[in-house]
């Protein structure tokens, strides 16, 4: 029993439902990749955007008003929200590592049963780049992980144990598949939610890492 | 005796052979691109360059990359040029990777005259290999040192005569805490304006940071860089 | 939900007896005078206060030692208030001294979530005695840890209400730092504005820092303090 | 033989004769007492003056431009040069610490015949203050102490070795009394200038250090 998505669907499904996660007034920064596209689908006026390149108070941006200057940390155009403020890369991951952002929106390669992710190298390549990732990860108050429920090859995501390098020895917060939503508590993965129109047993049979649901 | 020069290669007179040099910008944005275009056309080697990424591939730092300039490079995100790994996979060039968060504040730690600090963050990951770890009041930490050099070159957006520099929005970033860090700093500024122009309250970096003062020949625009 | 609070009391009643609190201000200059006028009102004891000064003789901070509100001082100056002595030698208070530049940077440590740092502050004087001492790449520093606290009383000159902060002149000093090291930032302004009249490359604390904005009812003046 | 002085003629003749001794451009920080008034004697228009409590730029002010939030780090009034820069405590000392600083200027209590000082506390009396001393010490790229060449009861405060605490282990760069001037390097003291109308014979009674000529 298998649902179909395509790439883009899939991501928009699970941009959509961790949005609606959050409860403001919050802080909120933003990975690359599939937590970039949340912005997207904040309703909320009090949901505000940290992005560790330096600004507070990111906000979308219309094609003419694109200031080349003005990025997120995927290095897209952003723009400046009512309110917003610039700051350097010290005072950025300063807020980021002193516990002063609500929460992190990441993608992950794996994740494991007590909620370790691994999101930044791969065994047996060169180790390139961490970006921020670590930072976040100490550092703010809740990690969201959203990443599509299987690898290319078909495995599971979801592992009892990395085998990937992991980016910190800290669990996070919730896991947000195509599939289905998991929080991890006392380092524990439980399934709070299938997403529409997946069974249980779709679940069960594309999760490695154990869960109780 | 004025800190502003007149040309990218004369400000670059303080950058030698052997040098540990501090390259302000996240990506391209921020990047001091007139003085490392400057850097490319220079009789220099051997060179530890510390920055964010090594630019893009055959671009900003990426080209002096390509030259078989830079000996080592330091930096969090070196996944922007994929030039990096394959020089690093022909052991063309050493990389020494930190977290973002760690190579901003080791920057601070250097202009700061501190010798180090404890960070939490990289704790237990594969960058903390080889690294002092410490408990303090019940939470793990670990040993990072202050990184400083001999130049920095950076990027402002606004310079007075003195030295004082404003900056222009994500195009901060790490150039403010490599004014601080290095022997000699030199920018590039979009406009250079007298002494009094600034606000005193919105000066980000203060002149005593700043050795030599240039203005900027190429700029990033939407459709790239180009020159001024 | 707003952050703004109308009223000194209110602002206060998250200062509990036993917390350590963090007090913005050089001697009088950026202190919350209002705040610290407020707690003098409140029914609290054994606090921890870390300030550069414990205010002056019957000002400030000063009001609250002589109401023995005051179980610890952590500071760098406590000379410009001559009771401190009295008290500190009756065992009536405990007193914790730091090289201004290190209570500086402690509290930095601790809004920037580090653990402590080495600096060669205070090496080989009295005031190393029982801190760690370490050689780095031939320079001996000492050991210093991070500070944080419960709460947090400072002022600034402006804040929106989403409680972004700018400050004035001299009496920016201590306040922006301790605004990220305690679990409740309380501040008092002489302005509170609506989001977006700030410029966002002027603001020196974001919003993130601040939990509660509180207009002050005591303003420095050439002739004292004042009611305003 | 003893040259007589008031106290505030002392002063002003030690600040005058450090004010000559610097050359621009340079930033200098400038301690409480006597350093405070070589403010008056300077000439050039190219010597910064860096104050620990958050300004670069300091100067003189006009009693009816006293503004109550804009001192020096003895709390005295002073205003904004043109150029001037605020910043909060950790940068101001993360520009001392870090050697942005060219020179500071501080009073002593006792300076030993290695150019050690001792300035911050007294022993047998509470431990009570220390402001930015240790760090200017520590950090300042050179450190000229100004201060009377003897203690109220006659003693020499030119010392064979400090009885008072220790303000840092780096030795001094320049001592200025109302008597003379002396380098220190490689750890001795030598005597360079005898202040206008004193004999070298009285700076040698005076003295308890040892130093060359």
């Amino acid at each position: 029993m298998t649902t179909k998505f395509n790439k883009a669907n899939m991501q928009h499904l699970i941009a959509k439902r961790v949005a609606q996660e959050l409860e403001g007034p919050c802080v909120v920064n933003l990975g690359i990749g599939i937590p970039t596209i949340v912005a997207e689908y904040l309703a909320k006026d009090n949901i505000y955007l940290h992005t560790e390149n330096g600004l507070l108070g990111v906000t979308d941006v219309e094609d003419e008003d694109v200031d080349p200057n003005l990025v997120n940390a995927g290095k897209l155009p952003v723009g400046e929200a009512i309110g917003a403020s610039y700051f350097n890369s010290s005072d950025s991951f300063s807020m980021i590592r002193g516990g002063h952002v609500d929460v992190a929106i990441l993608g992950a390669l794996q994740v494991d049963e007590t909620g370790i992710i691994a999101n930044w190298a791969v065994p047996g390549k060169n180790i390139m780049g961490v970006g921020g990732a670590m930072d976040l990860l100490v550092g703010a108050k809740k990690v969201f992980v959203t990443m599509s429920h299987t690898s290319k090859d078909g495995s599971s995501k979801l592992v009892k144990k990395c085998t990937y390098p992991i980016t910190s020895t800290r669990s996070v917060d919730m896991i947000f598949t195509e599939l289905a939503v998991f929080n991890i508590e006392d380092q524990q993965l439980k399934l709070v939610e299938l997403m529409p129109g997946v069974s249980i047993e779709e679940v069960r049979e594309k999760t490695e890492a154990e869960f109780s649901e | 005796m004025t800190k502003v020069m007149n040309n990218i290669q004369d400000a670059l007179s303080f950058v030698k052979s052997g040098h540990t040099i501090l390259v302000g910008g996240f990506g391209l944005i921020g990047a001091p691109l007139s003085l490392i275009d400057g850097l490319t056309e220079k009789d220099v080697k051997d060179l530890t360059i510390v920055s964010n990424n090594l630019g893009e591939s055959g671009k900003g730092l990426g080209i002096l990359l390509d030259q078989n300039k830079i000996k080592k490079g330091i930096g969090s995100y070196f996944t922007s040029n994929r030039d990096v790994g394959d020089k690093y996979q022909k052991g063309e060039i050493e990389l020494e990777l930190l977290p973002q968060g760690t190579l901003a504040e080791s920057l601070r730690a250097g202009g700061a005259g501190l010798g180090g600090y404890y960070t939490t963050t990289g704790v237990g990951t594969d960058l903390a290999i080889g690294k002092e770890e410490r408990e303090i009041e019940g939470v793990k930490y670990i040993l990072e040192k202050a990184i400083r050099a001999d130049v920095a070159l950076i990027r402002a957006h606004k310079a007075d005569t003195l030295g004082n520099l404003v900056y222009y929005k994500t195009a901060r970033n790490f150039n403010p805490l490599m004014a601080t860090a290095a022997k000699k700093v030199i920018v590039e500024v979009d406009e250079i304006v007298e002494p009094g122009v600034l606000n005193p309250e919105e000066i980000v970096t203060p002149f005593l940071f700043v050795d030599v003062i240039v203005e900027a020949t190429q700029i990033l625009t939407k459709e790239g860089v180009v020159a001024k």
